[in-house]
């Protein structure tokens, strides 16, 4: 094997505009074996992992980058804006139901939330997490919503496959957890005790 | 909030001086009637399989109040999530008529409403453990600068990214900008299909000199194929796209390029 | 020393727009001692030297920067011809009118957008985005456009039917058609006189 591969493969990562596939590195690298490559490529994950300095070697859609390790984003952020805002949670409640149940319909995300979804859609549309995937062969041909590749991107997941299944978010569930909802007192009079002790259980 | 929003409240509201703000933040916590249903089945400690309707839409209708004493708007997503708890409730409390529908199960009324609950809970989760992930821009960072020696090379070639949403929305811009009159047909709704219906005619046109109504129909004859490449016909012809021809009466009809294609030339700088 | 340093610098390095000079280091990592942040550049200098990796950690204009290593250079710049092109305004503009209108002329699509279109139009069709469908039997005997298969390809429709209309992405924006509804009747009173004549469980 040639020696110097590790290092042409990492240069070619280090300077891709986004995620770099498999199948791109083994285009760009023409001369050398498929085999080889994803060896090479085996060894430099294992380095960086090794390692563990100011950024690692990490699979995300469909494709290898280099990234700064979470870690260290307080120190980052000193001189880099935060690009992501954080996401509200009927964001992330209607880009879940995207990423699990696509493709489908606005008509279907409402349903399942109890909520009109337009506008949250259309900001997740605009951030380009969500995309349109065409039309439903059903009456009225409503649009059709999935997740795109930039959601793998932000979220940094691999495929849509390591998103965590349903099941495994419901065994944590299982776990008792703290209340994420401050208690909500329904009658008037005792809202304002409530909102002085805010004692978490 | 708008200032006179709150001025308003207070007026109304003195009892709660000073803690609007508080409150409302806790109201806008809640992303929904489902959301908010499954706030009082947790609080009131309930399983979700078997909810006491009558307390939850006593809660239910209490909170909507709540938020209208508040002044704040209640969407009508909350209002039909009422009206539904109402229904279940007097379902349940309707007297079984076992004369008339022996054959069928008691079907608890409950049963739908749960069952979007559990759906509701399990994505609300997901959710939730999506956004503790650790964001690209956010947590974690990717190299932004280009190595020198890629900045200045131009590329012609490459895959196009770009999303269906981005164009149509740069359709939309452009419609805002350009006065209505001059784009009053915007295409509604199926008639799309014609402008397929023209693509592929013209494109024949391209092979071959003519075309027969026939040839277009053939592997498809239904009445939407016919009537669609008929309207695309006609606005071909509109357009002097294509000339149409018909051998007698009842006959075949023929179409041709309006303008022979030998005289083709590029018209761009 | 830190231990974390050398990584906390590296990551910041990393994530710099351009190169970061110690100055720069110093001023965003106030908690730590100028020399102890030298000491620790000198070590990763150290470490990518001996490293000989895909790319090293220069000195260039007053600065610290990480750069490919000059001798792959060579497969470095394979990348620019897989390089994900952009679109500009202009062309996603030109091919939305395109795409929605045709088949149109190049006066048609030039009397919308207020602008001269030839360059645009000429990258579409280079880009197989856009074909020419036929003349037109006027004077000047135009050229029409319309958009190829290659379009539909690029942004997955299976055909034009399939795109969406400017209503579909209006509608995002709607007030769902119940909020003008009727108001539900929730008087307290009326609420008590439910729950009074009906015999709770």
């Amino acid at each position: 094997m040639n020696s110097e591969l590790p290092s042409i493969i990492e240069s070619l990562i280090f300077t891709a505009e986004s995620a770099l596939p498999v199948d791109r590195l083994c285009e760009l690298l023409g001369e050398f074996e498929r085999d080889q490559i994803k060896l090479a490529l085996a060894e430099l994950v294992a380095h960086y992992q090794e390692r563990a300095g100011g950024f690692d070697l990490v699979e995300v859609a469909g494709g290898w980058q280099f990234r700064t390790r979470p870690v260290f984003h307080g120190y980052i952020t000193r001189h880099i804006k935060t690009r992501m805002s954080k996401f509200s949670q009927s964001a992330l409640e209607t880009l879940a139901i995207i990423a699990y149940r696509q493709p489908i319909t606005r008509a279907e995300v409402e349903h399942l939330r109890g909520v009109d979804c337009g506008g949250v859609l259309k900001t997740l549309l605009e951030k380009h997490l969500v995309r349109i995937l065409g039309k439903k062969d059903i009456p009225g041909r409503p649009l059709i919503y999935g997740t795109s590749k930039e959601f793998l991107e932000v979220f940094g997941l691999k495929d849509l496959k390591s998103l965590p299944t349903l099941k495994e978010i419901q065994a944590l569930d299982a776990v008792p957890q703290y209340e994420r909802q401050e208690e909500l007192q329904l009658e008037p009079d005792k809202v304002i005790q409530v909102e002085n002790q805010l004692p978490l259980e | 909030m708008t200032a006179e929003a709150h001025h308003h409240r207070e007026e109304h509201l003195p009892l709660l001086d000073g803690f609007h703000e508080q409150y409302s933040v806790h109201l806008d916590k809640f992303d929904g009637p489902m959301d908010l249903l499954l706030h009082l089945i947790k609080k009131n400690e309930l399983d979700i399989c078997d909810i006491s309707i009558a307390v939850i839409t006593r809660q239910y209708l209490e909170f909507i109040k709540l938020m209208k004493e508040l002044n704040l708007e209640v969407a009508g997503d909350f209002l039909v999530m009422a009206a539904t708890l109402l229904q279940i409730k007097s379902r349940q409390l309707l007297p079984r008529d076992d004369q008339e529908e022996p054959e069928e199960e008691e079907a608890d009324p409950r049963a739908e409403l749960v069952r979007r609950l559990l759906e509701y809970q399990q994505y609300k989760e997901a959710g939730m453990v999506i956004g503790a992930r650790a964001l690209l821009g956010r947590e974690v960072f990717a190299r932004t600068e280009s190595e020198p020696i890629l900045k200045a090379a131009q590329n012609v070639e490459g895959p196009l990214e770009v999303s269906l949403f981005e164009l149509v929305d740069a359709f939309r811009v452009l419609l805002q900008r350009i006065p209505v009159e001059s784009f009053h047909d915007v295409a509604p709704g199926d008639s799309l299909s014609i402008a397929d219906c023209i693509n592929e005619i013209l494109s024949l046109l391209q092979e071959q000199d003519t075309v027969q109504f026939d040839e277009l129909v053939r592997d498809e004859l239904t009445r939407e194929r016919v009537i669609v490449t008929f309207l695309a016909i006609l606005e071909l012809c509109r357009l002097k796209l294509i000339r149409i021809f018909q051998g007698s009466e009842f006959g075949q009809i023929w179409f041709v390029p309006a303008v022979a294609k030998d005289s083709a030339e590029v018209d761009l700088p």
